[in-house]
């Protein structure tokens, strides 16, 4: 049994740790803030959701599964938040996304 | 056991990383969001170090309040700092000395984490001891805090009463007399001229 | 297997820090000094687990807190041009 | 040997750190500046006084059920707990300081305002002079 929670734990970890490496990555290789945003959102929705799912594996029913919970659910609602403001911000400080031009879409 | 000081040298070195990027910059928004990035990875380490007391109080205090204090004061502070490279010789050689001398002396501080140094010998066990057996707290830290070392914190609670009633004070007085520069300037140059 | 975890957040730490030294507008540096607040809670909860004692998430918790309390305060700052309410 | 070598690596990092910060407080002419400076050396000498408490293998502070566990020194901490808040009481007053002297001078840079500080002192000297040489006559 603990063999078998290992293994799913190291599964999930390896998927977390993928998706955080990947987006760390991206921060630094996309071109504009538009972009990065996308990659800011793989960290906070792909690391985290995968981290924290191998701890609550291993950590079974008890407080420390409601307290990885309570964090799961605080960066699940505002990862969002904070990276809607900054786009909004962005664009009404008149910052044009790199690439095609952009017509009467925006 | 040599994870743990891999560990702590790994943070410290993102800690001189980020303080040498604050030496450099020179816009002010930068600083602040620096600063709090900084206090998040002290953070860090004083987890890694054992002290999850500090841990907490700095990751609320450090990080949270001392930012949002930075960013309240900028609103109404200029957002550029001037460069003026002029008089940066005599200060930078009187640190780079000085900090020769205390890694100098570095020499002779006890290894990290052994448990034979001097500071780990004399009141520490009591106090934990009496922690278990007299007070009945779990947590080490709140016992010497609240009962061994009561006056400490009484003291403590005194200064940063002090230091609000100041900052009231200061900023009391702020728009009474809105003297400003520029006035000055032209009452000077109606006198002069 | 935890230690594998806490040397990709190492990494991708590394990654964002240079990131937030190079960036280019304010907007990078925000967003990426966000993204280095989730490594760190993601960090806390690691330690604990890797150390032996995960009783300490609370920590984490207060820091998602903060890092969340920060970025809208540091954005408020930048689209209003004050925190509080007077402006002149 | 490669644990000596990592305790001597954090004490040098935590003195330059400590370096840094007095070097932004003494040769920066900002002074906004000089309170990040000012944190800086807070926050190294917080550092160097949780390094001194660290014990390898040990747990944090507090108490398990087990009676042979290894704790860290709990004493650093109450200092720094201290310190900590006392520190942002320190970051506060000073704020409030440079926002008045910013609403005084208009500026918060330290060659400007002793700059200003000199032209006025030239234009007191200036009028005591005129007045005096009109009481005399």
């Amino acid at each position: 049994m603990e063999l078998v929670k290992d293994i799913i734990t190291g599964v999930f970890f390896f998927i977390g740790s993928m998706s955080i490496i990947i987006g760390a990555c991206g921060l630094i290789k996309l071109p504009d803030v538009f972009s990065r945003i996308h990659a800011a959102g793989m960290i906070d929705t792909g690391g985290t959701a995968f981290f924290l799912l191998g701890m609550i594996v291993q950590s079974g029913w008890s407080l420390i599964t409601v307290k990885l919970v309570l964090i799961g659910v605080f960066i699940f609602f505002t990862s969002p938040v904070t990276s809607h403001v900054t786009a909004n911000l962005a664009r009404e400080k008149k910052l044009t996304p790199v690439g095609k031009k952009i017509g009467k879409v925006l | 056991m040599i994870s743990e000081l891999l560990i702590n040298a790994f943070l410290v070195t993102v800690m001189l990383a980020i303080a040498i990027a604050l030496l450099k910059t020179r816009t002010v928004i930068f600083t602040v969001i620096l600063t709090s990035a900084y206090s998040l990875v002290a953070a860090l380490m004083f987890i890694t170090l054992d002290a999850v007391d500090v841990a907490f109080t700095e990751a609320s205090v450090g990080a949270g309040i001392s930012t949002i204090l930075f960013l309240a004061a900028m609103a109404y502070l200029p957002k550029k700092e001037e460069e003026n490279f002029s008089n940066q010789f005599l200060p930078a050689l009187s640190c780079i000395i000085l900090g020769a001398i205390l890694i100098w002396c570095s020499y002779d501080l006890p290894e990290i984490g052994l448990i034979s140094s001097p500071i780990h010998q004399h009141i520490v066990p009591d106090y934990i001891l009496g922690s278990r057996n007299d007070i009945g707290i779990p947590n080490i830290v709140t016992s010497v805090l609240a009962s061994y070392r009561g006056y400490d914190t009484f003291g403590e609670t005194i200064v940063v009463f002090t230091a609000g009633v100041a900052v009231l004070v200061l900023l009391q007085n702020n728009k009474k007399n809105p003297k400003n520069t520029k006035s000055k300037i032209n009452k000077i140059d109606k006198k002069v001229g | 297997m935890y230690l594998a975890a806490l040397i990709a957040c190492g990494i991708s730490g590394i990654l964002i820090l240079v990131r937030i030294i190079l960036g280019k507008t304010t907007f990078d540096r925000i967003l990426a000094i966000n993204s280095l607040g989730t490594i760190i809670v993601l960090g806390i909860a690691l330690h604990g687990f890797y150390s032996g004692r995960p009783e300490f998430l609370d920590i984490a918790i207060v820091y998602a807190l903060i890092n969340f309390i920060g970025t809208i305060a540091v954005l408020k700052l930048f689209s209003t041009g004050s925190l509080g309410d007077i402006q002149k | 040997m490669i644990s000596s070598a990592m305790g001597i690596w954090n004490y040098c990092i935590v003195f330059i750190l400590m370096m840094i910060g007095l070097f932004l407080v003494i040769g920066r002419k900002n002074f906004l500046k000089k309170i990040v400076g000012l944190t800086i050396f807070q926050t190294s000498v917080f550092l160097l006084y949780i390094t001194f408490g660290k014990i390898t293998g040990a747990t944090p502070p507090i108490l398990n059920e087990a009676l042979d566990t290894v704790y860290s020194n709990p004493l650093p901490h109450v200092l720094i707990l201290t310190a900590i808040v006392v520190g942002v009481a320190t970051t506060a007053l000073g704020l409030s300081l440079v926002l008045r002297i910013n609403s005084e001078y208009g500026s918060i840079e330290e060659d400007d305002i002793s700059a200003q500080d000199l032209v006025e002192y030239h234009d007191e000297i200036e009028t005591s002079k005129e007045f005096n040489t009109k009481f005399i006559k």
